[in-house]
């Protein structure tokens, strides 16, 4: 987590790429991306590359993992093995597996599952092409996906991370930013009641700089609610 | 997506159409699906390319890692060759450890690419007997809609010879083009309605029978074929698919060409 | 052991419970369980710590390893650490390869000891770019009745700060105690019956929504977070949380500190 | 792949153990070497030593491999581990599940499953000491293993391969020349109307070197057929 | 096995530790160690420090495991990762499986699983201190831990082993006198009628030799049947 | 095959058998199947032998590896032992990782080797610290119809005394005989019908109860000994299956020796 005399933010506050400390990347977002799919969302978020897929609600099997008054979501985190700069092996993985989870738990927290007793459904998220942030751009990925399948939603979530470099608190790291980086916290946030149904975070934050990076994204959430709605309306983002 | 008809249905319904010579979607027997071919989409492999047939869509990424050499062959680096139908690929792919099917996939494909020649092994060595570059050639289903053999054989041709040694990253000189210096092709045919067809879709595979892959060289060198699945045929059968896939390779070659110049 | 009641009762009973602000087991909403903490109880593991919390029991055991640095960091030595929920801790644990469960398990208290900074790696090499020390932090349940993150992190650090690096047996020096300079403290809640609450039993657990992991430095820096589980929560719960989980972190790490002088 | 200088074949067509181009290897079948098993075989074919034993049909379990209408064959392919020059290590193998694979698909193609709907053919392949062209061995073996087993077939399925050494195109190569050989055809043909359940190919072969391997597959076949009919009339071959 | 010059046992037949050749370790017993289980006990033996915990009798599942007449055992033996000097990785263990099935074979020789058929029995040992002689205390403790849980059993089992050092046959070795010993036999005894349930031993042993292990494990399982009989009446031993 | 017997009428009638000290195969209670014992059968092994007992049969193959020593024991090389029972050998044996069974049966055929002192693993060093041979032993099961244990055992010690080390290939000198001194010879004996015979059938296996398996060495000294399966036997019991099996042994050892003139 050290970075020695690299400097990645200016005098001014603008960052080696040009941003302000609250700027997210570019983002695009274009629908139906796996056409055998459900419902499936292909997004670009800076230099990360996105695919989610959706299939289901479908018989869960085997019988053992059915629940009586919901449906299960199966989510799979992957990264692909040609996804980073140096390749990933394929097959178990600590991290994945872990993301998997908390990314499932999220997304528990906002699909309507009692509307499918017994059944399943399948979210599947592959990391393509990855900068940092994967597991935010997975999760944003995922939700949008799952509305375009016309699964029950009480709300998208929307999830980005701030951190800081230099000491300076900033809004969605990029690759270098997360390679000195002090800290990281991703969050997963709803955009119509603000509450949080994810929550990661590692480094040194105090309590000050913390409650920084907490509203850097939320309001960045917001921004980037915006984009969603726009491509679930017109099927990508931008026109 | 339409419901799948129940397999019996639609074996009969695919037989009725091919004996009035029709396909589900209209092709004639040996036409393939509308196709794309892209190269240089991956921003973190080192030669990429993106094949979209009908609804399958694939893509191939090139990765080099350092190896030391086998010890009876010390000038030489190495080429492998996997691939990965994930659960996103489509409702009938599961997770887990790698099914027999993707096994043949990726051996299929490595085949056709290893016994073409097309890379030259010893251009690949750095120091003899210490250190030399071994190729990794991933394949990677984002949609199945059927006939992925063909779609990753030309996603992976078209990756290698898109491919940068990234020796800068290495330590071991400057970047330099991987030389592939041949372009084979895979053409499938799939035994559908009594007849075998090209470039299957998910539906035809569903309701077809015995498949059969020919990789085929620059100078029409038969380098690599398998059979798959259940189904006997005849010498005469598979004289007429050699034929077509003579045809249909120098088609898909001069396409492969296109993207780089004929390298 | 009591037969678990039926998950929709025991949520129902869970909920009018929290409604006359009461516990199962007459704990208030941020009161802990009688709390055990020793150290040094495995004659073979190079420091170890218990951990008790009312029917909850796990150990933790440190060993060492010598390793090759990694190349980009050729003079640090490494941290690992594993926890592992077998299946005598509990009738609903199973046999098998680790579980999404302990795999997050481990992950968060290793993050919250890493990210302290309070194991400082460059103490670690022996010879840069050769050989240093891997750190193996081993967690084991032995009776879960939930909680376990808070007993794994609390009997982790425990055990770290008991360490001696084996450098006789090793052959690389003097005996020494790892130096560990922080303690990181780990407080767990869990939203039952509608609020969070702390320290969660394993009745609870079951009748609970989502948790929430803080793990907290000397100087109540924020080192860790981790949502689990199913549900969502405002920034107003999150705050409160927070600030509950620096008055219990001063608490514990305060034993913690009593049993080796304050380092 | 290259051979350099290896001459592996001289001037008047002899090949380095004393065949020419279209000979086969000596062959040795003997059946029920199994006794356990509800049909067994082995097959010495050059210095290739094969056991092929079959159980069923049986129950096929659990359920969710079992099919309605027919019987599944379970095959499998294995070289014990003191069967090559280099020990194998057991367990999972790629090159044998491919092989383990298309051998099942051959069979499938002449066994008569519909006659056993919910049940279970097991046919396990063991390749003991291995020289050059064990898949074909292997599917030999098994297909005279189901006959002596029982299991009705509409045809044996008799396999054999044809390469490339030296430019000159031969039938069944042994081990040195399969070491230097430029080209390689196995095929699994049915002797009774010439059809092929299997077909593999790697290597070099133009399009006239291809047929001609093809044609020595055709005749050794053939040959070999006669020595699988007697084996399974008297027990064994030669007698 | 080589012991060299290393004397492990004196003129006057005194050990390294102070023990006669016939003497066992010191012994201590504590039940209800693991309070969520159905029934505990640690055996701390010499160094060794043994956890055993029973859960069941329960449903078998899957189905396929149920046995109609009687309960099944499911007996794992693991040692923890820090259990010994080097760190052992969790996960499959050759040894570890060896000694659980025959753990679970002398166990299922004394608890009357006709009781309850159609279940499911666990017995989980799990070594926290591994000195010598592990599966002996495993054994030994997994039996009370039985006994604890109220488990119908025709007799407690009793293991202790008996090897030879420096030519001298002596019983329940320590670490020491196992690194340098040259024979190990342990033994599973049902201290009512002297019958063995457990029997393994690895080294060399003349026929003498053997038996007078032999006699030293009888008697000290007599010994050690008291520990345990006073620990079931009062819950620990000594007092 | 027969169809077996439901197992509680074949027990009731294994044991009105005993009753009348008969078997189901008309063999007396000590009395072994008819024994094939040949060496040298498998080309690609560096030594083999094949065992049919009744209808058990068996093969085992000596491989060689290069190695490096151990760092505690630099001038030894080492033995492995690897028994596999795959589904070819019966319809009761499942694909699949090594079930308890085998890695039973691998380890007392290893032990009873190791303990013997049969191989001198100081023997195998070629270069101290540096190189050394790792003699691998696999035991491969054809046909199971009971006694696996001896029929391995048997196979394993022929196996070893006809194996040569391969020194030409590894280029480390000129071939050698494996010098094996000593012929350890297990017997197995099973409860079955309430008393214990020699060399179970695979029916009487499936009826019996405890099985005892005992190695002696060439002075009759005890090398390995394992008790398996449910069941209690007494010591007068185990005085007269360890008096059996010394005389087995005797006439089992020589069987081994008259195969190579005694090494």
């Amino acid at each position: 987590m050290g970075y020695g005399d690299v400097q990645m933010i200016d005098a001014n506050g603008i960052r080696n790429d040009g941003r302000k400390a609250g700027d997210v990347r570019p983002i695009s977002i274009e629908l139906g991306v796996v056409p055998v799919a459900d419902g499936s969302c292909r997004m670009k978020w800076g230099s990360n590359d996105v695919i989610a897929a959706i299939y289901g609600p479908m018989e869960a099997h085997p019988r053992k993992i059915q629940r009586q008054d919901r449906a299960v979501l199966d989510v799979r985190y992957n990264m692909a093995p040609f996804s980073t700069s140096d390749r990933i092996r394929p097959g178990f993985n600590r991290r994945s597996r872990e993301i998997s989870k908390v990314t499932a738990e999220a997304l528990e927290s906002v699909v309507m599952l009692e509307l499918y007793p017994r059944s399943k459904i399948r979210v599947e998220i592959e990391i393509i092409c990855a900068e940092a942030g994967t597991r935010c751009v997975g999760l944003t990925a995922a939700s949008i996906a799952l509305a375009h399948a016309g699964i029950p939603m009480t709300d998208l979530v929307i999830s980005v991370a701030s951190g800081k470099i230099n000491d300076v608190v900033v809004c969605d790291l990029n690759k270098s930013e997360d390679n000195y980086g002090e800290a990281d916290l991703p969050m997963g946030i709803l955009p119509n009641t603000g509450e949080l149904v994810f929550l990661q975070m590692d480094g040194n934050l105090s309590q000050e700089e913390f409650q920084e990076a907490w509203d850097y994204n939320m309001e960045a959430a917001m921004v980037i609610h915006e984009y969603c709605v726009e491509a679930l309306k017109t099927g990508r983002y931008p026109q | 997506m339409s419901i799948p008809l129940v397999p019996q249905l639609l074996r009969s319904h695919l037989t009725e159409l091919a004996d009035n010579d029709q396909r589900l979607d209209g092709r004639g027997q040996y036409e393939g699906r509308d196709l794309e071919l892209e190269v240089d989409v991956l921003a973190n492999a080192e030669g990429s390319a993106r094949v979209r047939m009908g609804d399958t869509i694939v893509f191939a990424g090139v990765k080099f890692q350092l190896m030391t050499p086998y010890s009876d062959r010390p000038n030489e680096g190495g080429l492998m060759c996997m691939a990965e139908v994930r659960p996103v690929a489509g409702r009938q792919h599961e997770a887990g450890p790698p099914s027999a099917e993707s096994i043949e996939l990726s051996r299929v494909v490595d085949r056709g690419i290893r016994e073409s020649g097309c890379i030259d092994t010893s251009d690949l060595c750095i120091i003899p007997g210490e250190k030399a570059w071994q190729v990794i050639l991933d394949l990677f289903a984002v949609s199945d809609d059927g006939n992925l053999f063909d779609a990753f054989a030309l996603a992976g041709i078209a990756a290698l010879r898109n491919a940068t040694i990234p020796q800068e990253k290495f330590e071991v000189g400057e970047d330099r083009k991987l030389i592939v210096s041949k372009t084979p092709i895979m053409c499938s045919y799939q035994r559908v309605g009594g007849r075998f067809i090209f470039d299957a879709s998910g539906r035809e595979e569903l309701g077809g029978d015995e498949r059969i892959h020919i990789t085929l060289g620059d100078d029409n060198n038969v380098h690599s074929l398998q059979k798959g699945l259940k189904g006997a045929f005849t010498a005469a059968e598979f004289k007429e698919l050699m034929e077509e896939a003579r045809k249909k390779g120098d088609e898909l070659r001069k396409m492969v060409h296109a993207l780089d110049g004929g390298n």
